[in-house]
């Protein structure tokens, strides 16, 4: 209508203080119930209760407000917040930042659900055990892996846990001592190089080549008999669909090793393409990315991690069965690898990817893939044709990234000395949330990842390829602009430093206070 | 009717719109996007998925009929705990984990997100008062995973790799610990039928320059308070080893923080700070450490550290990145992902709610109604209460070995007046006979253990 | 703890269009389910079930959006809204923003409330009829009055509503035709004029004196034989209790007319001084100010209307009664002036107020009083000693007022041409909602009504006194500053336009498009 | 315990904070701060209220289980309208109405609310084009509110009293409209016993030059849609009297609007698009004219117009308003008060997410389920449905006068089966006897209509 490409954006600025600063003595947020008087007359002071030596001698030094002040406190925060519900949530690449249905929240939040204790009766809790058990149904539908578990707690807990079955099996099949080392690739998600390490593997990470993925002579060249498996994230954060990932995983599977899917980035292949049809042995997915439970300002999550028959004895403890009548948790299972959270997972993403999955169908599903793979091609194209300075490495050109891509400043830099730190402060002042360049190491000079999934429309998508045309043309017009920014956010620039030494560190208000003499 | 369907959270499902971006990528159709994928790799056919509910009514009608075949701690007495816990969540806790912009935020940081950054460390800094230290990271997966990084956290730090704990920890989290620490050596420590304490004469006897540290749970997994708390630091101290302790945050308005009983490393669940059960799906853990550079650098978990510029504006930076795993790879301290950020501000906001004297009397109700509990269920016939000279915190083992009934037996009669009796540990701890943890908690009102009284005394000598 | 009595506020801005143009043809926020293939067989096309000269030929122009975007773009607008919850609402004097409590908000969304229809059997809604009439036990005790209805849907509606009480009392008493005049104070709110003209009546304003309400004699003046009734805001606007109400009450009943109490602004009177007290016959209390139930954004509401039991039988129907076994809506009240309202009335209100005074009880009530006194005078104590040019014309000096007070700019204004439209506009950089000036006529000059009741904090009645303080100083320094307020809003001055000719007027998007001729 | 309660609503209630306070303003106590209310006017002693149930865990308790004692159309299968209706109500409305902003806004204007100001210009924007009218005004406490404001505009209009209106009036707008047009004469119009359609003979037997309106509903209260409403709006003009109709806007989707036929006024109920019934808490009303300067002069309600100004950017101002009475005192077209913003919002977010085809589809399901149930409850015998031969939209009246029973005996017994049975018209219409308006919505499955009609017919039959 109005013909207006940028808007005049600024975010909330409250210039709110630490809550501690908001302090009053005496003030009360909310009270407890009296100690019921026969309690009280039953048991006397409260002292009586509690070993001398474990009583608290000072209060906790927690401040101390009213209801209104503790809330405005709060909502006023919430405001100093972009999440993807209220921004165009694009930048976050890798993360699928895509919208969280409300009606989902309404399921989580009812009684029915948020007030079940994990170990209720289970005559008490087969609605919810039902879910679960359909939902594993559902995901090895969609991946055509053969049995899935819920219970870790996001994506690195997956990825863990996938470490963990390896690591079981070889010792099952008596190589455990010998199989010790895990292929990944340089741009797999860290975690793929972080959690199998943590399991106690050895790391080796196959750098990419012009293609944007390893060639299979690097891969021949660290396999060997030491091999346990590999982690492959397929697309990568490129957006690049490694093609010959079948050929990684004869490789491998032929040296003895298991291979692993990281299908946290899925959201582009609902459909389309499957860890089975790759005959890929574990996997799994975030189930707050591609299957739309919200993120929660990092977490909680789920990732669901699925297996090949072969591996399901080893998923952790418990699963959820079916005799035939009823819903159980099944907590007899000899080979499991144990536990990774206490009781089941998070079932409240379950319950949202759910009912993600039940209101889309296959239609649905494989609609979310080819718009969001769409999308993202959309952008590119605009953003490759429109914004100077920057550029999309490696890979064909010739041929579709999926549903993300990472872009270079490269060229923008070396012209004008803003760098994608600069530009990604400057995009704040437009209205979007800190956008995420690339995990470490950053092979690619000046990264940029952003990740226009289905649930952005053509107009917002045509938005944001405008704010960093304009970003681009301040970059070359007034450098300074975009090196100080942001000038529209909370804050204003920091000075950028970066906190290495862990004296400089202040997690706590305490800590502060003492560094500033503040009693 | 329509046969082709624009879905509401799929703006450009639109024919019209996607046929025009289509075009302007240069693609005949959505198919040609995917060519880069080998046919060998491509599903056949299509997915055989349930028949989709595309309206909000249908799916509405669907979802909330699968959720009433549950019953609620809403509906029924709930005297179960165990490491998830019903205490009462107070509204605006709700109201802040519902707004839009929390719920739906990720990994923003410094600018965009200032309020987020500014909440999570709130959450550190509340968290450091409750527990009274300096250091705290940002909320792991749970209280078992804060467990097991602890001890992990003491490996790194001692280079040892034993660890001793307590005979009487959870199956759950003896399974977690099993797990994610199995390269170490876990040691279990007898512990005083009678108080339920740890055997100090059995941990002096077991440790040794090979223990890394000594773990407890305070309260522990079968609800007393570990009155040796101290000496068992100074023990462990003594060795060299480091002392980690387990606390239950909703005890420490009461309870002293561990920090002043000498742990090095705390770890926690952070559930019962504002956050509903959720099926399980509320836990979180807590996780702080002395302020000292080896245990600073050893904890795994973010940091958002607080920074002033020089125009008296804090930020709030993640720091020390080069611990984790998302900047160091393999070379991080344990692997870092999504962890629990929703629960960290809503236990922010609890905290802020409760202030000293809400925790106070948080930790008072709590201890005069399971007292009550205690001595009440250990006055009906047939009803032992375990470690009976031990003092509890919200939880307590009733035996009712003498009855000749099993718990399940008993829990399955209390089912059908609306009861969830306690947690049953005869498979847990085979020692304990037939044993049962009963949990209360703030909301749990002397007319409920008056009924759970009259009820059990019913099925018990009846 | 830092030292800031000022802070660095921007309100979010979003720049953001009219949702119309937002829309893109074809684009679906939600989709209903398909009709029942039977139903389709059944009856064959729709148009078998329209008759054909009521079909509706051309769809209505709605906006077309996907669910996201209409989610973004209505939670855009919310953070463009300075509710109570996140400003420092003292601003809105007379309107009591007080803390409305968020466990009450569960209460509402409830199932139980939400999903009730007013028709359903008596046995299925027993739960709610205990709290209508409980509740009204409860305002019985507070008022002193014998008998409530919770019927009108605000306090215009409940002044209105006793209006029709008086009209029919009279007629009742053979003297509908003759007491045709209704006596109100040009201090009471405009509401207490136009009510009862609306019903009717001819309307008397009485002016105030330098006191603050009018004088015994005034009213002797104007009383007569056609004097139907008077309806006095006590206190008034300016926060100044009319001490002599008693006496005007005398005066007009021994006249024959009856006399209404406006209790909207009761916040401040709480467990101190009641309606029975000043022999008052008829009342009204605004439940979503006083007893905190959130406003809205301009309701619903509801005005609690209260009276004697000489006037009971007026009140409108339904009433809730107790048989002694149940509760029951009880539509047989032959005297009744009938119905404002379908049904009962906002009970979503009544349940949110019975919530309150459940919590706080007489004690907590009166604590209320009182502080929402002293929050008041301590900022009138605050604000007449350090901000330059305000002042509070009338009333005795020696005396406190109660909840709320009228300033006036006049001085500052004077000295410096900056009005309190402009002063006003500035209050939002600052971080407040528009305030209230007065109502009209505006006998005050450059009029200002703060209000802090009881949920305001000492500090944040500080904050509040030092941006005054420091706007009378900007406006002593650099007017145009204040002037060309607001800089930190979500638009910027829109050069004040007052739009008084119908021709101008533009409420809808189609207005708009045709004026600027856009198709 | 603490004897002095420190209130979490009442941040001043700490001790020291208020002692201070009082010492600034110069008063020994709080009670000193009343000094000017004289003795004979105060409260003697203190309220008899019932005990404070200070902490929310107790307030909590309490008013649920006042709460549970309700059953709610969510348990029971609903058949009731007549006013109220069970329509489906979109997440996205609820989520926008609980924001806080929202919630606790008030009469903030154009700067600080300039989000509330233009939620409130989208509402009557989006109301004009469902009703295809310019000029709308902000939402009225209710379709009644409405009805008797639009008439009373006729009487302004014209400067005549007589308003015509048909028999089939509901009893409780009947009421409504005698007491706020008490000063005008309402007369009742004959209507069709077989179609529910206005008499038009009756019509023009009545109408004359004393007729300020003739005011109709479609659909009607009885739910037949008035097939002859341009002719009424013909014959109301050429008698000079304005129309106004009364639409259900959950039907102008399919149906035509009111102002395509004739209507010079349109009022009707709001609760239909995305508002809980909430036991009729829910309600507002639809008021809407053409766009003539002595309709708008006379429409009380605020108007929030757009202005632009020179930046480009849109503003939102009450306008016109020495119309109102808060700026004319009792020389305001009638009196306004606090009405119902929050259902503006929340109607403006149904449409925008509902958009033309979303209400093409509410008004098409409704259309089908109500027909199917009006032919398959006229199959049962006793059950006779009255005006046969008209169309219905969401209601339709049966009568089971030759069953022998009441329709108050067989609703008790429908509420046995958690059936919400339709609402009894046998003392609101004599002349129907023993009748029944029935209500459907786009919630409505065949499946409930069957299981009604098999209930029904054993209630009646057996
Ligand atoms: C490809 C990939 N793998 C793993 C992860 C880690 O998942 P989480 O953050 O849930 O631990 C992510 C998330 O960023 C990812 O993009
Ligand atoms: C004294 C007084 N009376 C009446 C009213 C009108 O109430 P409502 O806005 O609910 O119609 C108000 C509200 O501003 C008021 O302050």
């Amino acid at each position: 209508m109005r013909d207006k490409k940028l808007r005049n954006f600024h975010e909330a600025k409250w210039d709110e203080p630490i809550i501690f600063e908001l302090s009053t003595k005496g003030q009360r947020g909310i009270l407890l119930p009296e100690v019921e008087k026969d309690l009280e007359k039953e048991f006397g002071e409260l002292e009586n209760l509690i070993p001398e030596n474990l009583k608290r001698k000072k209060k906790p030094e927690l401040p101390e407000l009213a209801q209104p002040q503790v809330l405005r406190h709060f909502l006023r925060l919430s405001q100093e917040t972009l999440g993807q519900d209220i921004n165009i949530d694009i930048g976050l690449g890798t993360c699928t930042m895509k919208y969280s249905p409300k009606i989902n929240e309404q399921f989580v939040r009812n009684p029915k659900f948020s007030e079940l204790h994990p170990l209720q009766d289970e005559e008490t809790t087969q609605g919810i055990l039902k879910i679960i058990y359909e939902f594993e149904e559902i995901m090895k539908e969609i991946s055509g892996m053969d049995s899935f578990s819920f219970q870790p707690g996001g994506g690195g807990q997956a990825i863990y846990s996938n470490a963990a079955i390896i690591k079981k099996y070889h010792e099952d099949q008596g190589e455990g001592e010998k199989r010790n080392e895990i292929i990944t690739t340089l741009l797999s998600h860290p975690l793929n190089a972080a959690a199998p390490h943590t399991k106690g593997f050895k790391v080796i990470n196959l750098m990419p080549n012009e293609t944007g993925y390893p060639s299979i002579e690097d891969l021949k060249e660290v396999v060997s008999e030491k091999t346990a498996g590999i982690f492959i994230t397929n697309p990568e954060d490129t957006g690049i669909y490694n093609p010959i990932v079948k050929e990684f995983v004869d490789i491998v599977h032929e040296a003895g090793g298991l291979c692993v899917y990281d299908m946290a980035d899925y959201n582009g292949l609902f459909g389309i393409a499957r860890a089975k049809e790759a005959n890929i042995d574990l996997c799994h997915f975030n189930l707050h990315k591609a299957f739309s439970s919200p993120h929660g300002s990092m977490g909680p999550a789920c990732g669901a991690q699925g297996v090949t028959k072969e591996l399901e004895k080893y998923l952790p403890v418990p699963r959820v069965d079916y005799d035939g009548e009823k819903y159980y948790l099944n907590y007899d299972k000899p080979n499991s690898i144990g536990k990774l959270r206490k009781f089941y997972g998070v079932i409240a993403v379950v319950l949202r990817a759910y009912a993600y999955v039940h209101t889309l169908g296959e239609k649905g599903l494989k609609e979310v893939a080819e718009i969001s793979v769409l999308n993202s091609n959309y952008l590119i194209k605009r953003m490759l044709k429109e914004v100077k300075g920057i550029s999309a490495p490696w890979g064909n050109k010739d041929e579709y990234r999926t549903e993300q891509v990472r872009f270079s400043w490269e060229k923008l830099y070396k012209d004008t000395g803003v760098n994608t730190d600069d530009i990604d402060r400057r995009g704040t002042d437009y209205g979007l949330q800190g956008y995420f360049q690339s995990h470490h190491p950053m092979i690619i000079p000046e990264p940029f990842t952003p990740e226009p999934n289905e649930t952005y429309s053509k107009d917002e998508i045509d938005e944001y390829v405008e704010i960093f045309k304009k970003i681009s043309e301040e970059a070359y017009e007034n450098p300074e602009l975009v090196k100080t920014a942001p000038h529209n956010a909370p804050i204003s620039y920091l000075n950028q430093p970066i906190i290495d030494d862990p004296k400089d560190l202040i997690v706590t208000w305490r800590v502060y206070k003492k560094k500033k003499g503040i009693k | 009717m329509n046969k082709k369907i624009t879905y509401p959270y799929i703006p450009n499902s639109v024919e019209e719109v996607k046929k025009e971006m289509l075009e302007e990528v240069g693609a005949k159709d959505a198919a040609e996007l995917f060519k880069s994928i080998p046919e060998h790799l491509r599903i056949k056919g299509s997915l055989n998925l349930p028949k989709a509910k595309v309206s909000e009514i249908e799916l509405k009608e669907f979802i909330q009929s699968k959720l009433n075949e549950n019953q609620s701690c809403e509906e029924y007495t709930n005297f179960l705990g165990a490491g998830c816990y019903d205490h009462y969540v107070p509204a605006v806790c709700d109201e802040i984990n519902g707004r839009s912009e929390f719920l739906t935020a990720y990994c923003g940081e410094t600018y965009s997100d200032h309020g987020k950054c500014q909440a999570i460390f709130e959450y550190t800094s509340l968290i450091g008062e409750l527990v009274d230290m300096d250091v705290v990271g940002l909320a792991t997966y749970d209280g078992g995973q804060s467990a097991g990084t602890a001890i992990r956290m003491a490996y790194r730090l001692t280079g040892r790799k034993e660890v001793l704990l307590s005979e009487n920890i959870s199956s759950q989290l003896m399974m977690q610990l099993n797990e994610y620490c199995d390269f170490m050596d876990i040691v279990k420590i007898k512990y005083d039928k009678t108080t339920g304490n740890m055997d100090l004469n059995d941990l002096k006897e077991k440790i040794s320059d090979k223990t890394a540290c000594v773990f407890i749970e305070n309260p522990s997994y079968l609800g007393t308070l570990e009155e040796k708390a101290e000496e068992i630091g100074t023990i462990a101290k003594e060795n060299g080893a480091e002392f980690i302790v387990s606390v239950d945050p909703s005890s420490l308005g009461v309870i002293e923080a561990p920090s002043n009983y000498g742990a090095d490393i705390v770890c926690g669940e952070l559930q019962p700070l504002g956050i509903h059960m959720g099926y399980g799906s509320g836990l979180g853990g807590i996780l702080a450490c002395r302020d000292e550079e080896e245990y600073i650098m050893n904890l795994p978990n973010h940091f958002y550290s607080l920074y002033e510029n020089n125009k008296g504006e804090f930020g709030f930076l993640r720091s020390i990145n080069s611990r984790t795993s998302y900047h160091s790879r393999e070379k991080g301290v344990e692997y870092l992902g999504t962890n629990v950020g929703l629960w960290a501000i809503t236990a922010a906001v609890y905290l802020s709610l409760m202030g000293p004297e809400g925790m106070y009397e948080l930790g008072r109700n709590i201890l005069y109604i399971g007292n009550y509990a205690k001595r009440k269920l250990s006055q009906i016939n047939g009803v032992d209460v375990k470690f009976k000279e031990g003092n509890i915190f919200k939880e307590f083992v009733i035996n009712i070995d003498n009855s000749g009934k099993t718990i399940e037996e008993v829990n399955k009669k209390l089912l059908d007046k609306k009861i969830f009796g306690g947690k049953d540990l005869s498979n847990e701890f085979e020692s304990l006979g037939q044993s049962a943890l009963y949990c209360v908690t703030e909301k749990t009102k002397k007319e409920d253990i008056d009924k759970l009284v009259e009820e059990l005394d019913l099925i018990l000598n009846s």
